[in-house]
């Protein structure tokens, strides 16, 4: 038998019940990355917070940037940082260090800045041009036609970008060869 | 053949090549360049002689397409007014030239340089038709003499650089805006940029009260500081006394002019409704500056500060006259403004022949030079009577015809600034008696033989200021002949108010 | 027949509450590494933000997706180019506490 | 097709001259002149095919890269710039025992991320146009990477910079979706309205902010003294002139064409911004004993007189966005000059560039003194100078405007005589003061040479004719 | 330059008349240029030029006085000095009785101390320069007298004070003298401020100052009320800068200080009249004002006994003689100011010449005692120097008033002028002054020659050479004759009618009606009464100090203690003056240059600092921190945030 389309007693439908469940990870994940004293576990609630928001993504009907979410993001970025972290981690930063001493302020920054937005985007009213309805679960087709249409040479400057990002980071990231004196301060 | 742009221009391709000459041989560098500012006066001189002889009222008019977008032109053009002071300025040039050959032994090369420069600078100024041109040729004139303070200056000389530019620039800046104003709104009226910068083409089109109100208020800025009126003189104390010789002749025998040449020639004609609007404040200005700055210079300690005072209260008489709007106190003001420019021209080079033999310009520590150089201190004597205004000499016709003029317009403020006849005696012959009679002082007799009478090359420094202060003295309407219209023009101009 | 998921407010209020919080992150963490961190998290928010509007504004339809693949690309360059400079700096200063690289002042 | 890569040429050459540059470094190591010759010919190539293309526009990939006198006016600017760069940069660096082939690289990809900026059309190449252009600055600032400043510099420059294209991303997206177009001329008919939503003004409040940091308006400057300082010194010329010089792009796209129904709103912001970075870019430029922080400093104060231009052009003036073009060109050229010498000065490693360095170099060195002259006399914007023109196209074009534009022009011309006072102040020490013990060492080479002149010839050039490039610029414009 | 157009009516004349000016002044170029080289013979081209000068002017002088040149006088336009729009002031030449008098006066009195001159400074080492600016004295001087444009006139007025500076500060390298050249030109500038003035209220009205159309003007009554007496009096200020009087006397006695010459010539014959000049020559602009004659006349004479009270107790030879100048001048005022115009000028003749002679033979008494000045080291000299001796008891008796000297024909008209027109006031008071001259004179006269001699050394007391006597001797005569010659008949002497007609207008503007002189009527009786007074004077005085009667002065001064350290203290004029404007004016501009300093330039440089420190201010803000940069961008998005939303509403 299908499942009625609206929960009984919370009269919720499915997609809702699943959006909050998601977004509900998505902001704990990313509370627990900006606030969790060791740093390696910061990356990895980073980690769960992207999956999780690939999942809003598929919800949205995005699945192919889904998919680039967990490759690129979970299976590039992260693990790049992860390996930063090895590399950069003299000691684990005890609790006091890793925080700054304008955590107050910042905090209230971020406060007006959610409200901000909190405010401007819910009292929006996006009018007619919006679909009312879940999300067409749209193909990769139209994507491919907005990438190789419009954005084709964006598209095709990602990829320079990336190209110059690469020469860049090995370039500074390289130990300094023996011959090279280090010099003193400027 | 276009004779103004080679007079403007010929300081600067002299300067050009003697930055090809070597500096190990300085006698060469010196004798290049007084030869290129004597060319320059030479061709001056013809100028003079051929303004009559043309028409209109500029003559050897040149006018060429420059930034045509903003219809912005090289117009260069020749007047009775500018062209007297182009020749003052030229005369001026060559003498500094001469004197600076003494003094100056650093960095030669440089020197006749800048100084080469910045005689292109002013005499861009006095020609320039064009407020753009004008505006680019007032700045330029700064750099020069910036350099030339404050390199061959005195102790103090990198403060009383900076000082002068700074203060200079912060006028010159708003001037700028007013400038720019002035075009737009010419644009914004005819519908097109072409004249929107020419002088001939704005005078008297300028109908909006706003912009003639804050456009007179900028240019006046610009100017009243550089003539300089009080309460903006401060600069120029400090300026002269850490000027070399020559820098402090320049600076108060031309630099100053610019100002009031400024007034007359731009700030009155665009702006009529605004110095009218303003000539009462720049009237109580001037009286100011005529009693201030000769009360001030009675209790000077250092020569150069001295007549750096009284030059402050001469320029007094300048901008007095100018707001008369009336023909005796322009002639007068234009008068003055030549006359102070021999004047004092001569008594700086006087004060800076004196620090060659005593390094010093304390007044306390003079006295009875005269015993050891009667020469001099009958030089001395002739030119601080000239200063003083004594009939006969140039001094006296500039200084009468601005208080006849002012006591036409009211006969209070001439009343109040006859009283320098008396202060101007006071602090000149008061410093003369100090510095020059009664017995020697042991300061002077400590110099020893070193305490010589001034060389030929000075008198020859001095005698071209001499004469021609005793030929302006006797027929002052050689001149006054010579700018009469001019100043018509002027008087016209000023009294044209628009929109009315 | 959903009241929440299909609608574009509540995504774009994520991606607003998203976006703080990365920032809070950003100005609070002492480590260049979380500050990185902080700094996906709000990339991530902007993402979230391109696809909703995507996904709810017809003249957009498709366009979406398109843009935060976009982002994700320039996001992965600037991570390298991030850790290159923090590794660089590490071997220099022997740190990751950004508050502690105040050479350079007034 | 073939149409299209014809226009959209001297972004490929610039693209492909970088990777042939690090190819040539795989070839010859070590070779620290091979890849500025190649990078220099890429640029030659470039600057032929951009002038080639300056007369007509031409548009590819359809309409996403319009071609015309706009980007060949932006990518000569460009052009320029690197090249002086690249020929002054070898002395210092080489000196260093750093590299050239990533220096010449990175700086291609920037150019191409410059023109790409200067041609597109729509919001999202925008951005990517712009992060190719940014991001090798980051790589840049740190170029010197085992000097603890440079990396220093760096990675706040990063971190800022970073957190700051978050947060412009998120006001480009915002914009996007609110507009319903990612089309530039599309958003603006779609504002035409006025109406102005609750997002709309997030939306526009995150992109100023964003902007402004690229430009390094106060309060958004912080970087800019921190990351200029650092930086390995003819790499904080390119930086303080070739990142600049694309954010206002960057405001002239957004700003005056996308937003330009919402100027109303934007305006004000603007003219606060400006008199706040002017104001305080002189002020504590005028504190600095440090030249090249203090012309850190100043590049901040020169943002400010380049907002008047865009205030101006939001206000409706086409010379406001004239006057910011030839600002760009003029201030390119003198600052790179100014850069430039300061190079000279650091021949040697460890060198520091103290006012008290520079104390009677007039007489040790009196070219290298002269010309620094110049560029100081161009800075403080005294005619004939290219500076003053760049000043006075602004200031008229603010007068023109008039309203808030003009009190804006009164506070710059303010600003102005402030400025002099540090600029005419190392004029002072260059021949006023006595010759400082031990004398600098001043680093010599035909290429510094040639940097130098090049630079120099630019600022008097466009002092003393400036009437071409005004043309072009006007031209660029009337399209 | 339009050339002006001579009076209407008036004669032109002789071509020669120019040389009067260019003369003198060429003397003074030639001898300014190559005079030092000539040596102890400088002095013969000045002294050549201003005997030719001399000669001319007497052919100019003698027709003038006699009406050879007809009623108004003879002129010549020469050039426009200054012009500008429709306003000329030319340069012309005019001369008149009026000039005529002063020509005798100046070019006589100039010949002989030129001459004079040769003997007394043959020792000063800068001979030639004396003779120099002797000679500019003269062209000055000259210049004064003929010019018919009253600018000119002020400009002649500053020259001739230029040359008094010059001569007074002849010995520089001594102190007094500079410090009284100084004082003497400052307070002189004072007078010619209320000139200048007065001229430019003159232009306002008349549009010219050629003499004759200002006072054509004048008599048409285009000026008259409040205008004419505020313009009259501060033309007069000049004259009493030039001349001395009350309260501008003070430079007069200082200028002492300068050879003695140039006191006999500048500041006993012939620049100190020409404020006296100057009024007379502008007399119906003064009789157009009933105000300024009253002012002018009792100026004049309170200056004539102030001045004769200070010279009662004065010992230094040439003060005595100068105060005397000033009570004397004070007549010639007075007479003006009652409108006894002829009789001022006929003083002003008499007295050029005895105070001339006088002035000569103190300078003669001094050389012989070798510079000493103080009479209190004199005495007894009668038989030593008899020439000089001789030649000053005439001048004495000349100025004493006695008949039938010159001073006698005078003064006496003038005292009886005044009495006619109704001054009882001046009268009394010239009576009072008159007794008083002839005393302080004949004191002058018996503690110089009489008595025992005082003279530390007399040996070598010695008459002096023949160019200082002869001078003596020439001047000698017309102290004693030209009273006569000039005043003789009475009431229609030569002077009476070459003047009369100059002086007409103003007689008519004052209404005075000319009844016949009578010598059995109140003039005789007022004749008699000054003579009396004025022997009165004589007797006391030759009888107190022909023997030494010191025991007694000793007993009078003693009783008048504080009248005589007054008088002796000159009332403590100088003193005041010092204290107000020396010392005051001081303290005020020193306070200027303070609020100079501090408030104006403080206000400058306070800007310069304010920006600075507020850039010392800011540069606090960049803390180096990435994150304190990262918030300020954060807060700044919100305050933007605000402001876009706050704008669009």
């Amino acid at each position: 038998m299908p499942l009625p389309d609206v929960i009984p007693f919370i009269g919720l439908g499915w997609s809702d019940v699943l959006f909050l469940m998601l977004s509900g990870v998505v902001l704990a994940a990313a509370f627990a990355v900006v606030f969790s004293r060791d740093i390696i576990k910061s990356g990895l609630f980073l980690i769960l917070t992207l999956g999780a928001l690939a999942g809003i993504y598929v919800m949205l009907g995005a699945a192919i940037v889904a998919g680039a979410q967990v490759l690129v993001y979970i299976g590039a970025i992260s693990v790049l940082i992860l390996f930063a972290i090895m590399l950069t981690q003299t000691k684990v930063a005890p609790m006091k260090l890793a925080f700054q001493t304008q955590v107050a302020p910042a905090a209230l920054a971020a406060v007006l800045l959610a409200v901000l937005f909190g405010l401007a985007f819910g009292s929006t009213n996006w009018g007619s041009t919006v679909f009312t309805d879940t999300p067409a679960a749209t193909g990769t087709a139209p994507v491919a036609a907005a990438l190789f249409g419009p954005y084709l040479l964006a598209f095709e400057i990602a990829s320079v970008l990336i190209l110059a990002a690469v020469i860049g980071g090995l370039y500074l990231a390289m130990e300094p060869k023996a011959d090279e004196v280090s010099e003193e301060l400027q | 053949m276009p004779i103004l742009s080679l007079i403007i221009f010929a300081p600067l391709l002299g300067a050009l090549g003697i930055a090809f000459l070597p500096s190990s041989r300085p006698s060469l560098v010196r004798f290049a360049a007084l030869g290129v500012s004597l060319i320059t006066f030479v061709l001056s001189l013809g100028i003079l002689l051929g303004i009559r002889a043309q028409g209109g009222e500029f003559a050897f008019s040149e006018q060429l397409s420059w930034i045509p977008s903003f219809g912005i032109t090289y117009h260069l053009g020749v007047d009775g007014l500018s062209g007297a002071l182009v020749v003052l300025t030229t005369l001026l040039s060559w003498i500094c030239i001469l004197a600076s050959f003494g003094p100056i032994q650093t960095r030669v090369k440089e020197y006749f340089i800048s100084f080469l420069i910045l005689e292109t600078g002013m005499l861009g100024v006095f020609l320039s038709l064009d407020l753009f041109l004008f505006y680019i040729f007032w700045e330029i004139v700064l750099v020069p003499m910036y350099l030339i303070i404050g390199i061959w200056g005195g102790a103090d000389r990198i403060y009383a650089t900076i000082k002068f530019v700074l203060y200079t620039l912060v006028g010159s800046l708003l001037m700028l805006v007013a400038i720019l104003a002035t075009a737009f709104s010419h644009q914004a009226v005819t519908g097109s940029w072409t004249g929107a910068f020419d002088l001939i083409a704005l005078r008297g089109t300028i109908a909006d009260p706003t912009l003639q109100i804050l456009g007179f208020a900028a240019f006046a800025l610009a100017f009243a500081i550089k003539v300089p009126m009080f309460p903006f003189h401060t600069w120029l104390p400090d300026a002269h006394v850490q000027a070399p010789t020559a820098g402090s002749v320049i600076l108060a025998g031309v630099l100053l002019k610019l100002g009031g040449y400024g007034f007359i020639r731009f700030a009155i004609p665009l702006f009529p409704d605004g110095a009218h609007l303003f000539a009462p404040l720049m009237i109580a200005l001037s009286v100011i500056a005529i009693i201030y700055g000769a009360l001030v210079a009675i209790v000077q300690t250092d020569l150069k500060k001295l007549i750096a005072y009284s030059s402050v209260s001469h320029m007094g008489f300048v901008t007095l006259g100018i707001f008369t709007f009336n023909q005796q106190g322009v002639d007068g003001a234009i008068l003055q403004m030549l006359n102070h420019g021999l004047i004092t021209s001569g008594l700086f080079l006087l004060v800076g022949i004196g620090y060659e033999r005593t390094h010093d310009r304390e007044i306390a520590k003079m006295g009875g030079w005269a015993v050891r150089t009667p020469v001099y201190a009958a030089l001395f004597g002739f030119f601080l009577f000239a200063s003083v205004g004594l009939p006969g000499l140039s001094g006296f016709a500039g200084e009468f015809l601005v208080l006849l003029g002012s006591f036409i317009a009211n006969p209070m403020v001439a009343g109040a600034s006859t009283f320098v006849m008396i202060l101007a005696a006071v602090y000149l012959l008061y410093m003369y008696q100090r510095v020059f009679t009664g017995p020697i002082s042991p300061f002077l007799k400590g110099l020893g033989s070193h305490l010589t009478d001034v060389t030929p090359t000075e008198i020859l420094t001095l005698a071209p200021l001499a004469a021609l202060i005793v030929v302006f003295g006797v027929m002052p309407t050689i001149l006054t002949g010579s700018f009469a219209q001019s100043v018509q023009t002027f008087l016209r101009s000023a009294i044209s108010t628009v929109g009315q | 027949m959903s009241q929440i998921a299909g609608h574009l407010e509540p995504y774009l209020v994520l991606s607003g509450m998203l976006f703080a919080i990365g920032s809070f992150g950003f100005l609070a963490r002492r480590n260049a590494i979380s500050m990185l961190m902080s700094i996906e998290l709000m990339l991530n928010a902007v993402n979230l933000a391109a696809l909703a509007l995507g996904a709810f504004i017809p003249s957009l339809a498709g366009q979406g997706a398109a843009f935060a693949l976009l982002i994700i690309a320039v996001a992965a360059a600037e991570a390298t180019v991030g850790l290159a400079i923090v590794i660089a700096i590490f071997r220099n200063r022997k740190t990751p506490l950004v508050d502690e690289y105040d050479t350079m002042r007034q | 097709m073939s149409g299209d890569l014809l226009t959209l040429a001297p972004l490929i050459t610039v693209i492909v001259g970088a990777i042939a540059v690090l190819i040539s470094d795989m070839i010859t190591p070590n070779h620290n002149h091979a890849p500025v010759a190649v990078a220099l010919a890429a640029l030659g190539t470039t600057a032929a095919l951009l002038i080639n293309q300056g007369g007509s526009s031409a548009s590819a990939l359809g309409g996403s890269y319009v071609a015309g006198p706009f980007v060949a006016f932006l990518g000569l600017l460009g052009v320029s710039i690197v090249s002086i760069t690249l020929l002054i940069a070898p002395a210092y660096l080489g000196a260093r025992k750093y590299p050239t082939a990533e220096l010449a690289a990175t700086l291609l990809f920037a150019l191409g991320g410059a023109i790409l900026l200067g041609a597109t059309t729509d919001l999202v190449t925008l951005f990517v146009g712009l992060e190719l252009m940014v991001i090798p600055g980051y790589i840049l600032a740190g170029y010197a990477k085992r000097d603890p400043l440079s990396t220093e510099g760096a990675v706040k420059y990063f971190l800022l910079g970073s957190f700051s294209s978050a947060i412009l991303l998120f006001g480009i997206v915002v914009l996007w979706g609110v507009a319903g177009t990612a089309s530039l001329s599309g958003i603006a008919t779609a504002l035409a309205s006025g109406h102005t939503s609750a997002a709309l003004a997030v939306a526009l409040a995150l992109i100023t902010t964003g902007s402004a940091f690229k430009i390094a308006a106060v309060p958004f400057h912080y970087w800019t003294p921190d990351a200029y300082q650092g930086s390995p010194t003819p790499i904080t010329g390119y930086l303080s002139v070739g990142p600049k010089v694309g954010a206002f792009v960057l405001l002239i796209k957004l700003f005056v064409i996308a937003l330009a129904p919402l100027a109303a709103l934007w305006i004000p912001v603007m003219v606060v911004l400006a008199a706040a970075t002017m104001t305080l870019g002189n002020l504590v430029a005028l504190t600095q004993s440090n030249v090249k922080r203090m012309l850190a400093y100043s590049s901040i104060a020169h943002t400010g007189y380049l907002m008047v231009g865009i205030v101006a052009a939001g206000a409706g003036q086409a010379a406001g966005i004239a006057g910011v073009l030839f600002y760009t060109a003029a201030y390119a050229f003198m600052n790179l000059g100014a850069f430039a010498f300061l190079t000279a000065l650091q021949g040697r490693p460890g060198a520091t560039t103290q006012l008290s360095d520079l104390a009677g170099l007039g007489r040790k060195h009196p070219r290298m003194a002269l010309l620094a002259t110049i560029f100081l006399l161009s800075l403080t914007g005294i005619p004939p100078t290219a500076g003053f023109f760049a000043k006075t196209y602004v200031i008229l074009a603010a007068v023109q405007a008039g309203g808030p534009a003009t009190i804006l022009a009164v506070i710059a011309v303010l600003n102005a005589a402030v400025a002099a006072f540090y600029y005419l102040r190392v004029i002072v020490y260059l021949f006023m003061r006595d010759p400082a013990e031990p004398a600098v060492q001043v680093a010599e080479g035909p290429m510094l040479r040639a940097g130098l002149l090049l630079a120099a010839i630019g600022t008097v050039a466009l002092g003393l004719a400036p009437t071409p490039i005004i043309e072009a610029v006007v031209q660029a414009l009337a399209k | 330059m339009t050339p002006i157009v001579p009076l209407v009516g008036a004669a032109t004349l002789p071509g020669y008349a120019p040389l009067l000016l260019l003369l003198p002044l060429f003397g003074f170029a030639f001898t300014a240029a190559v005079g030092r080289r000539l040596g102890k013979l400088a002095h013969l081209v000045p002294l050549g030029a201003i005997v030719v000068t001399w000669a001319l002017a007497m052919s100019l002088a003698i027709p003038a006085l006699t009406g050879g040149l007809g009623e108004g006088g003879a002129s010549m336009p020469l050039f426009t000095w200054i012009a500008s729009g429709d306003l000329h002031f030319g340069l012309g030449l005019h001369v008149d009785a009026l000039t005529g008098a002063l020509l005798l006066v100046v070019t006589t009195v100039g010949a002989l101390v030129h001459l004079y001159s040769v003997g007394y400074m043959s020792h000063d080492d800068s001979y030639w320069r004396f003779f120099a600016y002797l000679n500019l004295f003269m062209f000055s001087m000259l210049l004064l007298v003929l010019a018919d444009n009253l600018l000119v006139v002020f400009a002649a007025w500053e020259l001739v004070g230029l040359s008094s500076y010059l001569l007074i500060g002849f010995w520089y390298t001594k102190t007094a003298p500079g410090f009284a050249a100084k004082k003497a030109f400052i307070t002189n500038r004072v007078g010619d401020v209320g000139f200048i003035l007065g001229l430019m209220g003159l232009v306002v009205v008349f549009g010219s100052l050629d003499i004759h159309t200002v006072l054509a003007g004048v008599e048409a009554g285009a000026l008259a009320g409040p205008a004419a007496t505020v313009i009259a009096l501060l033309i007069f200020c000049g004259a009493v800068g030039k001349s001395a009087q009350f309260p501008l006397h003070v430079w007069l006695p200082d200028a002492m200080e300068g050879p003695t010459p140039v006191s006999a010539l500048i500041h006993a014959a012939t620049m100190v009249n020409a404020g006296v000049y100057l009024v007379a020559r502008m007399s119906p602009l003064f009789a157009a004002s009933h105000d300024a004659m009253l002012i002018v006349a009792a100026i004049g004479i309170f200056t004539a006994i102030f001045a004769a009270s200070i010279a009662f107790t004065q010992t230094d030879i040439k003060r005595v003689l100068a105060f005397s100048t000033l009570s004397q001048l004070g007549y010639m005022f007075a007479a003006l100011g009652v409108g006894a115009w002829v009789p001022a000028i006929f003083h002003l003749i008499t007295h050029g010449f005895f105070k001339g002679l006088l002035f000569l033979g103190s300078g003669s008494v001094i050389h012989a005692v070798d510079g000493e000045q103080e009479m209190t080291k004199m005495g007894g000299l009668w038989r030593k120097i008899p020439i000089t001796y001789a030649t000053m008891l005439i001048g004495t008796v000349a100025i004493a008033g006695l008949p039938p000297l010159a001073g006698f024909w005078s003064k006496d008209e003038i005292l009886g002028e005044a009495f006619k027109f109704g001054f009882t006031w001046v009268w009394l008071v010239g009576m009072v002054v008159a007794g008083m001259t002839a005393f302080y004179m004949f004191r002058l006269m018996g503690l110089t020659f009489w008595g025992k001699s005082r003279v530390h050394d007399d040996s070598h007391v010695h008459e002096s050479p023949w160019t200082m006597t002869l001078p003596l001797i020439i001047l000698a005569v017309p102290s004693i004759a030209i009273g006569a010659a000039l005043g003789f008949p009475f009431a229609n002497g030569i002077l009476v009618n070459g003047l009369e007609p100059i002086f007409h207008p103003a007689s008519v503007l004052l209404a005075h009606e000319h009844e016949a002189w009578t010598l059995f009527g109140i003039d005789g009786l007022l004749m008699l009464a000054s003579v009396t007074v004025a022997s009165v004077g004589t007797v006391i005085g030759v009888r107190l100090f022909r023997a030494d009667s010191s025991a007694f002065l000793g007993r009078v001064t003693k009783r008048l203690q504080p009248l005589y350290d007054g008088s002796r203290n000159r009332w403590y004029f100088d003193d005041l003056n010092d204290l107000v404007f020396v010392r005051f004016g001081r303290k005020v501009a020193n306070a200027l240059w303070w609020f100079d300093r501090r408030v104006v330039d403080g206000t400058v440089n306070g800007v310069a600092t304010l920006t600075s420190s507020g850039g010392r201010g800011l540069r606090q803000i960049q803390t180096g921190r990435v994150q304190n940069y990262a918030l300020s961008i954060a807060f700044g998005l919100v305050a933007i945030a605000a402001a876009y939303l706050v704008i669009a509403g």
